[in-house]
């Protein structure tokens, strides 16, 4: 006898923007999001930002302190590494690895999840058994130690380390998509689909994904400042990229041995690190209260 | 939480620090593990180092870089290939056993037979051993050692050979030296607790070590701890906080911070080890003596000395360590002059400059950096590439095989100090060393011959004779000699460092 | 008051803030509960029914709270009682069960450990020292689940709710609700969540114990069959509001206001075999920012501007009241026969 | 949970080991290069010792057979030499393991003690001032680098205030006839009843431990305030309140349990990424586990190790997940395996 509210169909875009807009309304996710938006851009203008040459060397300034301590000059404000090279210049070319990883190890492992989430998902059969194993058998390795084990073995690289985090990290999107995947191959729309004729593929890519791309993207997010903490760890175990390359991980393992008489040049390196990873986790999980209510609490 | 928390720290405060630290109780902070405790079975210079301090050799070397007899009483070199030795008496093993001759004979047979550590194994210091044919033993206190031709580094070699008991060897075999360490030394193991620490306690009834050093009697202080703390800026914490009393490898940026420090003094010792850039000489560019010139035009060695060593590095501008047997103090030196450089490149063909990759380990980065900067700025334009040492060994010490690469930042050990140890390798053509690709048969004859050579005086001066050919022919750019750094607490006394960077405690006080 | 009356609500106004705005889910109810007696309590999901009780409870959860009214029991104002008094009182004097046994008993808990913590907290004539403490609780949920007929009872102490059936963790919470004794038990959709069969049975346990213990029994229910059957009294509510009360007969009998009549006309019921069943029209209007008028107003047939401002609750009948203007037309049944 | 269902779980782990320890050795197989020679680099070694390294690693047989040799060898802990510590590979491992797990577990401990009441009271007092400070708090966990906060913390405490050790584990005067039953020094120090040792291995791995623990305290207190908030929306903690029960009850004994529950899955889960987070941790404080000599073989090319100690962490890893379903269906009764 209870009164039903039938519920309305919603169009998947106003959904995503009624979801925008409640994002924008968290102040302190919105702050990030801008904080996230200003490193992505002082990586890409870091040869006009960056106050001198990340690799140029000169003993004469090497351990400078920083500006606003004594012996520091205006043309190094974070001071100097051990070989005279300006820290401020290397913390912002280091943006360019510590975003650029990031980013391409969620596009990959986000791709290939997908695909292999749908397929799981969707198909299941064999095809299902053999993914579903096969991510039980990566979730049996913790993620650093696979990480570390493979770039031990394929040593370090740019490339490498992509390769070295995405070959684990796919598991990830791919068990949120296939679950997804599950509940929503059972809905109407879907069986509508698939009465009219419709290819498996149109399916998955066309009427599956869109609907549920949402809880994907917040996930990339979330996982995003999981990576950037791992590609920074890797590079301080002297895993990561070669030097001279500005990585942050490994100018916090460079400054390590002056701590007792440079403390900045382990320490700037480090804030940026939690300052990117912060801001990230605080406006993903922004979005993930804006985009997905089943988390809200 | 919070009251758990002030209670973790308070308990911190109260038991944490000092007080466990016993006045008898000398901690070294150093910077890795022993491999083994084998004596035989490894080579690696800070397993030495902690082992030298449990086993004595048959001979040793004091801080000076002087050959005494140590668990020999003397010895007497009989001919080119032949030296005997006189086993001192009444020298016993931790066990309370004697030592005896046989127990010599049998741990050199260990390192120098094929198979001679038993299961097939052999020992990785038999080339430690040079040319040695035969080891016999003459009577109960005297063991010949025989060589298939003459080699004069015998006496300077046999102290990295510590003298195990041959029923401790037996009765525990291979696998149990490796943990079980049992020598006739000043200090006896308590316990090795891997990856943190090994612990030495003193062995009362030591017979007193070299007689050429003032003699001392059992060990001075009652317990050493060789404490594993491999990061730098931790090691000089330890040391300026007293909870360890003596670091190696202290960083020369820290130096300052050390000897401004109440309780903790620097010590500095010429080490042993030359480094240098290696110059493809095979390759196209090197190939040309102008520019191997050029490049040690290019480089400001005192500006790196100063800046990034803190200034404990001597220049060098042959291959040997100012302090070696037979070095040339007269050799001309490549000043720092990039105008000289680059015109020396311009002769070359050279106009517009050179674009080279410079390898090397991570260890070394810093100052790879630095040198290729200056490189850089002379019109050679640099690429550090930073590898690992494996690998690089791979890469260029090639013994004759086909090289790529350009320059090769790296160095040599010489814990002997003499050429020969050194020289041979780096030089001689195709030999283990010779990351340049250098070959000089004139320079190999000549090598060979002061090999040989019995007469101190004649083999000190073609070795200064060597070192002039390569000065002028330039195979490598010589840089420095670095300095061995210890930081070294005041409380501790009667210890001075080696240039072999042996740490050796027997005479070693605390107050 | 009335030495009768164990329970007296007076102008009891409940909202919860939302984003939306405040919503009012209870606007000035009044209850009045005698003892011994059993009241049924009647509404639609949202009307206010379970919260007017959860604010007797003292149960509101955030972002809900009283804004205003007084509840009196046994001559104590709740609302002034301290947090600690008023946890004392729940479950001793005044107990409540809920829709569903299953959710309403805690998973992870043995039966025998919810009922062994209510004893412990309200039971104050358990003998002193731990064992004997320990076995007297143990004794008193035996009885109180056999009472509840929940045969060899000292065996299922051990085991969780979820080993039971439907109709056994009804009588279960039952046996819960009733371990300490209260003078007074909310019964809220006891019967929603069971079987035909089963609900007469839990029904008939639930008359049964009140006679034995003498207490009063609040029913909250949608059903005005169960109310008919065994209730006193019976208050309909409708979006926050009591629209009608009286004594059960007569309000089923000649109900007054037009929702109740809606009510009556959209279940099935013997005596009116072969009519159709006719559910009302429309919606429940959102409570949020009311309009000062009728709140059945959108949906009653008889309505017209008349009723366009605030209606009160006036007399109708002997014992009998209702909110609706059109108390005094006599052929309101007539009208909506015809109408609807 | 009967001893068959016990069993089959155990039996359904296999696959995934078996997987595990084909990508482990695909891992090493992969590695370009003669890895005998990259192993021996600049060492030197006899003909017979790199004869025996190639024996050991099989590099003359095919694929198939060499990973059946290895699963063989590894089924009865046999990993070859560990070429630079001239001992097998096993043994070596065994000797470092006891610390690496004492300092997982109190990592664990640390984060368990400090994350579930402070979740609990973060979900009560839900938008509270103290509910933000946590969840800024919680934020600031996961996203510190641990290599970077761990040095920090060792300047603060260790050099600038010189209140507790820079490395190691327990200092060896104060350590003294202490009989090893179980090489975990704290519990060692206890059941020698030496509270003095005690309280000095405390000190030693106190940073190590929080240090390590933080990012798992953070995740772990978002879980627990989710699961309470979840927890304390249901009808049975209204029914609690109803019951009359006290505040403290209802909270820590009907909503803790059953918040318990997601709590200790994730907690499974987070205790094997200490395993990995170990590796850089042991490096930062010289703590003398499997962690450190991890990184210092990669940096050798102990080939051997690296690949054993891989293979054992996974097998920990997926052994924790084991046990953390089975506390789930301990904790949670209506779940039957």
């Amino acid at each position: 006898m209870s009164i039903l509210e039938p519920t309305a169909p919603v169009e998947a875009e106003s959904l995503f923007r009624r979801n925008m807009a409640a994002f924008m309304e968290n102040r302190l996710a919105f702050g990030s999001a801008i904080v996230v938006v200003l490193f992505v851009l002082m990586a890409v203008f870091a040869p006009w930002i960056a106050p001198n040459d990340p690799y140029a060397t000169n003993l004469f300034f090497r351990l400078q302190p920083p500006v606003w301590m004594e012996g520091g000059d205006w043309a190094y404000p974070l001071g100097a590494d051990s070989l005279g090279r300006c820290i401020l210049s290397r913390i912002i070319y280091g943006a360019r690895i510590s975003i650029f990883i990031g980013a391409a190890v969620i596009i990959v492992a986000t791709s290939i999840g997908i695909l292999a989430g749908l397929a799981a998902g969707y198909l299941r059969g064999w095809v299902d058994v053999v993914i579903s194993r096969l991510v039980d058998i990566l979730l049996g390795f913790p993620y650093l130690i696979f990480a570390i084990g493979l770039m031990a073995m394929m040593g370090p690289g740019l490339g490498n380390i992509i390769l070295a985090l995405a070959y684990k990290e796919w598991v990830i999107p791919c068990r949120v998509v296939r679950g997804e995947t599950l509940a929503t191959r059972e809905l109407e729309y879907v069986e509508a689909a698939r009465a009219l004729g419709a290819s498996g593929r149109h399916i998955m890519l066309r009427e599956i994904l869109p609907n549920i791309l949402s809880p994907v993207i917040v996930v990339a997010t979330i996982r995003m400042a999981h990576v950037i903490i791992l590609e920074a760890s890797l590079s301080f175990l002297g895993l990561g990229v070669q030097p001279p390359t500005a990585s942050w991980g490994a100018m916090v393992a460079d400054g390590r041995a002056f701590i007792l008489v440079s403390w900045w040049v382990s320490t700037f390196p480090g804030l940026a690190i939690l300052l990117l990873v912060l801001a990230i986790n605080v406006a993903s999980q922004g979005l993930r209260d804006a985009f997905d209510p089943r988390f809200t609490e | 939480m919070k009251a758990i928390h002030r209670t973790l720290v308070a308990s911190a405060i109260a038991f944490g620090m000092a007080p466990s630290v016993q006045a008898q109780e000398l901690i070294v902070g150093f910077t890795r593990d022993a491999d083994t405790l084998d004596p035989a079975n490894h080579r690696n210079r800070e397993t030495e180092t902690i082992i030298r301090n449990i086993y004595d050799g048959v001979l040793t070397r004091s801080s000076d870089m002087q050959i005494h007899p140590e668990v020999a009483e003397s010895f007497t070199q009989v001919s080119a290939t032949v030296y005997d030795f006189t086993i001192r008496p009444g020298i016993t093993f931790h066990d309370g056993s004697a030592l005896t001759v046989e127990d010599v004979k049998f741990t050199l047979d260990r390192v120098v037979l094929e198979g001679g550590m038993g299961g097939g194994q052999s020992s990785p210091r038999a080339s430690l051993m040079g040319p040695v044919e035969s080891i016999e033993i003459l009577d109960e206190s005297t063991l010949r050692i025989t060589l298939s031709e003459p080699w004069p580094l015998l006496p300077a070699m046999l102290p990295h050979q510590q003298i195990v008991s041959q029923a401790h060897v037996e009765a525990i075999g291979a696998d149990g030296m490796a943990t079980q360490a049992m020598g006739a030394g000043p200090f006896r193991l308590a316990e090795w607790r891997r990856g943190d620490s090994v612990i030495l306690e003193r062995f009362d009834a030591y017979y007193g070590g070299a007689t050429g050093i003032p003699e001392a009697g059992p060990a001075c202080v009652e317990r050493v701890i060789f404490q594993v703390i491999p990061e730098s800026a931790s090691r000089v914490a330890a040391l300026l906080s007293g909870d360890v009393h003596l670091i190696n490898e202290l960083p020369p940026h820290s130096m300052n911070q050390v000897n401004n420090s109440p309780n903790a003094q620097v010590m500095t010792v010429n080490g042993t080890r030359s480094f240098f850039l290696a110059l493809n000489n095979e390759g196209e560019i090197f190939n040309d003596v102008r520019v191997r010139q050029a490049v040690a035009h290019a480089i400001d060695r005192d500006l790196i000395i100063d800046r990034i060593l803190s200034g404990t590095a001597t220049p060098i501008d042959g291959i040997l360590s100012p302090d070696a047997f037979g070095k040339n103090h007269d050799l001309p030196a490549y000043d720092y002059n990039p105008e000289r450089a680059r015109a020396l490149l311009a002769e070359a063909g050279y106009p517009d400059g050179i674009t080279v990759t410079l390898d090397t380990e991570g260890a070394l980065r810093d100052t790879a950096e630095a040198i290729a900067s200056l490189l850089t700025n002379a019109g050679i334009t640099t690429r550090v590439q930073v590898g690992e040492s494996t690998l690089l060994t791979q890469k260029w010490r090639t013994q004759g095989g086909p090289k790529e690469g350009d320059i090769y930042l790296t160095s040599w050990g010489n814990s002997t100090l003499d050429p020969f140890d050194i020289f041979v390798p780096t030089h001689r053509t195709n030999d283990r060393g010779n990351a340049a690709g250098y070959s000089n048969p004139e320079l190999d004859a000549l090598l060979d011959e002061a090999a040989v050579e019995l007469d101190r005086a004649r083999r000190g001066e073609m070795y200064q004779q060597a070192e002039a050919m390569v000065n002028a022919d330039l195979p490598y750019v010589y840089l420095w000699v670095p300095q061995d750094i210890y930081g070294v607490s005041t409380r501790l006394s009667n210890w001075s460092p080696s240039p072999d960077s042996r740490i050796n405690l027997h005479r070693a006080c605390l107050d | 008051m009335s030495a009768d009356i164990l329970l007296e609500v007076r102008g009891l106004r409940t909202v919860f803030d939302t984003r939306a705005g405040q919503v009012c889910a209870v606007d000035g109810v009044d209850v009045t509960v005698n003892r011994g007696e059993c009241l049924g309590i009647v509404g639609e999901s949202g009307s206010g029914k379970s919260v007017t009780f959860a604010s007797v409870m003292g149960l509101v959860r955030v972002p809900g709270r009283i804004e205003a009214g007084e509840i009196v029991f046994d001559g104590i104002d709740l609302r002034k009682l301290s947090a600690k008094k008023m946890q004392a009182m729940r479950g001793r004097d005044i107990a409540m069960t809920m829709q569903d046994a299953l959710t309403a008993l805690n998973p992870a808990l043995t039966v025998g450990e919810q009922l062994a913590e209510m004893l412990a907290a309200h039971a104050d004539d358990l003998p002193p020292g731990r064992m004997a403490r320990r076995a007297a609780i143990r004794a008193r949920a035996i009885e109180m689940l056999t009472r509840v007929g929940i045969p060899s009872a000292g065996e299922r102490l051990g085991q969780y709710p979820h080993e039971f059936s439907g109709g056994m963790r009804q009588r279960i919470m039952i046996a819960l609700a009733l371990a300490a004794k209260p003078r007074l038990l909310i019964a809220d959709e006891p019967t929603t969540a069971l079987d035909v069969t089963i609900q007469a049975q839990v029904l008939e346990l639930i008359s049964a114990l009140r006679a034995e213990f003498g207490m009063s029994v609040v029913l909250i229910t949608h059903d005005l069959g169960v109310v008919a059957q065994h209730c006193d009294r019976v208050m309909v509510m409708y979006a926050g509001q009591v629209v009608e009360e009286g004594p059960t007969a007569q309000v089923i009998r000649q109900p007054r206001h037009p929702y109740t009549q809606g009510l009556l006309a959209s279940i099935p019921r013997p005596a009116r075999r072969g009519q159709p069943i006719r559910p009302i029209q429309g919606q429940v209007p959102e409570l949020v920012n009311l309009p000062p008028q009728c709140r059945f107003l959108e949906r009653c047939p008889l309505a017209d501007d008349a009723c366009r401002h605030p209606i009160d609750m006036r007399p109708a009948g002997p014992e009998r009241r209702a909110r609706c203007i059109r108390i005094t037309t006599p052929d309101i049944e007539k009208g909506l026969s015809h109408d609807i | 949970m009967t001893l068959t269902r016990l069993l089959e779980r155990l039996l359904q782990l296999i696959p995934v080991l078996l997987g595990v320890s084909v990508i482990v050795f695909v891992m090493m197989a992969l590695t370009p290069g003669d890895p005998i020679q990259i192993m021996i680099g600049d060492q030197i070694v006899t003909a017979e010792q790199e004869a025996q390294m190639r024996r050991d690693i099989g590099l003359d047989r095919p694929m198939v057979e060499r990973f059946f040799v290895f699963l063989g060898n590894a089924i009865q802990f046999d990993f070859g030499q560990s070429f630079y510590h001239r001992r097998p590979v096993a043994d070596v491992i065994l000797e470092r393991l006891p610390a690496t797990i004492e300092l997982t577990i109190v990592a664990m401990l640390i984060a368990l003690v400090t994350a579930i009441p402070l979740g609990v009271l973060a979900a009560v007092r839900k938008n509270s001032i103290f509910d933000r400070i946590a969840t800024v708090g919680g934020l600031l966990g996961v996203s510190l680098p641990g290599f970077w906060f761990g040095i920090l913390l060792l300047m603060l405490f260790a050099v600038h205030l010189n209140i507790l050790p820079v490395a190691g584990r327990i200092n060896y005067g104060i350590s003294q006839g202490i009989t090893p039953y179980t090489h975990f020094l704290l519990i060692d120090t206890l059941l020698n009843g030496r509270l003095d040792a005690f309280r000095n291995a405390l000190a030693h791995i106190i940073l190590p431990a929080v240090t390590l623990g933080l990012p798992m305290t953070a995740i772990l207190m978002r879980v627990t305030r989710t699961a309470m908030l979840e927890v304390l929306r249901t009808d049975y903690v209204t029914f609690a309140q109803a019951k009359g029960l006290s505040r403290q009850r209802i909270l820590w004994r009907h909503a803790l349990k059953n918040a318990l529950i997601p709590t200790v899955s994730v907690a499974a889960i987070e205790t094997g990424s200490l395993l990995g987070g170990n590796m850089i941790i042991e490096t930062v404080f010289g703590w003398p586990g499997l962690g450190r000599l991890v990184v210092e073989s990669i940096f050798v090319r102990n080939y051997p190790l690296v690949q054993a100690a891989v293979l054992l962490y996974a097998v920990i890893y997926v052994m924790l997940n084991f046990f953390a379903d089975i506390l789930y269906t301990i904790l949670n009764p209506r779940v039957k395996l």
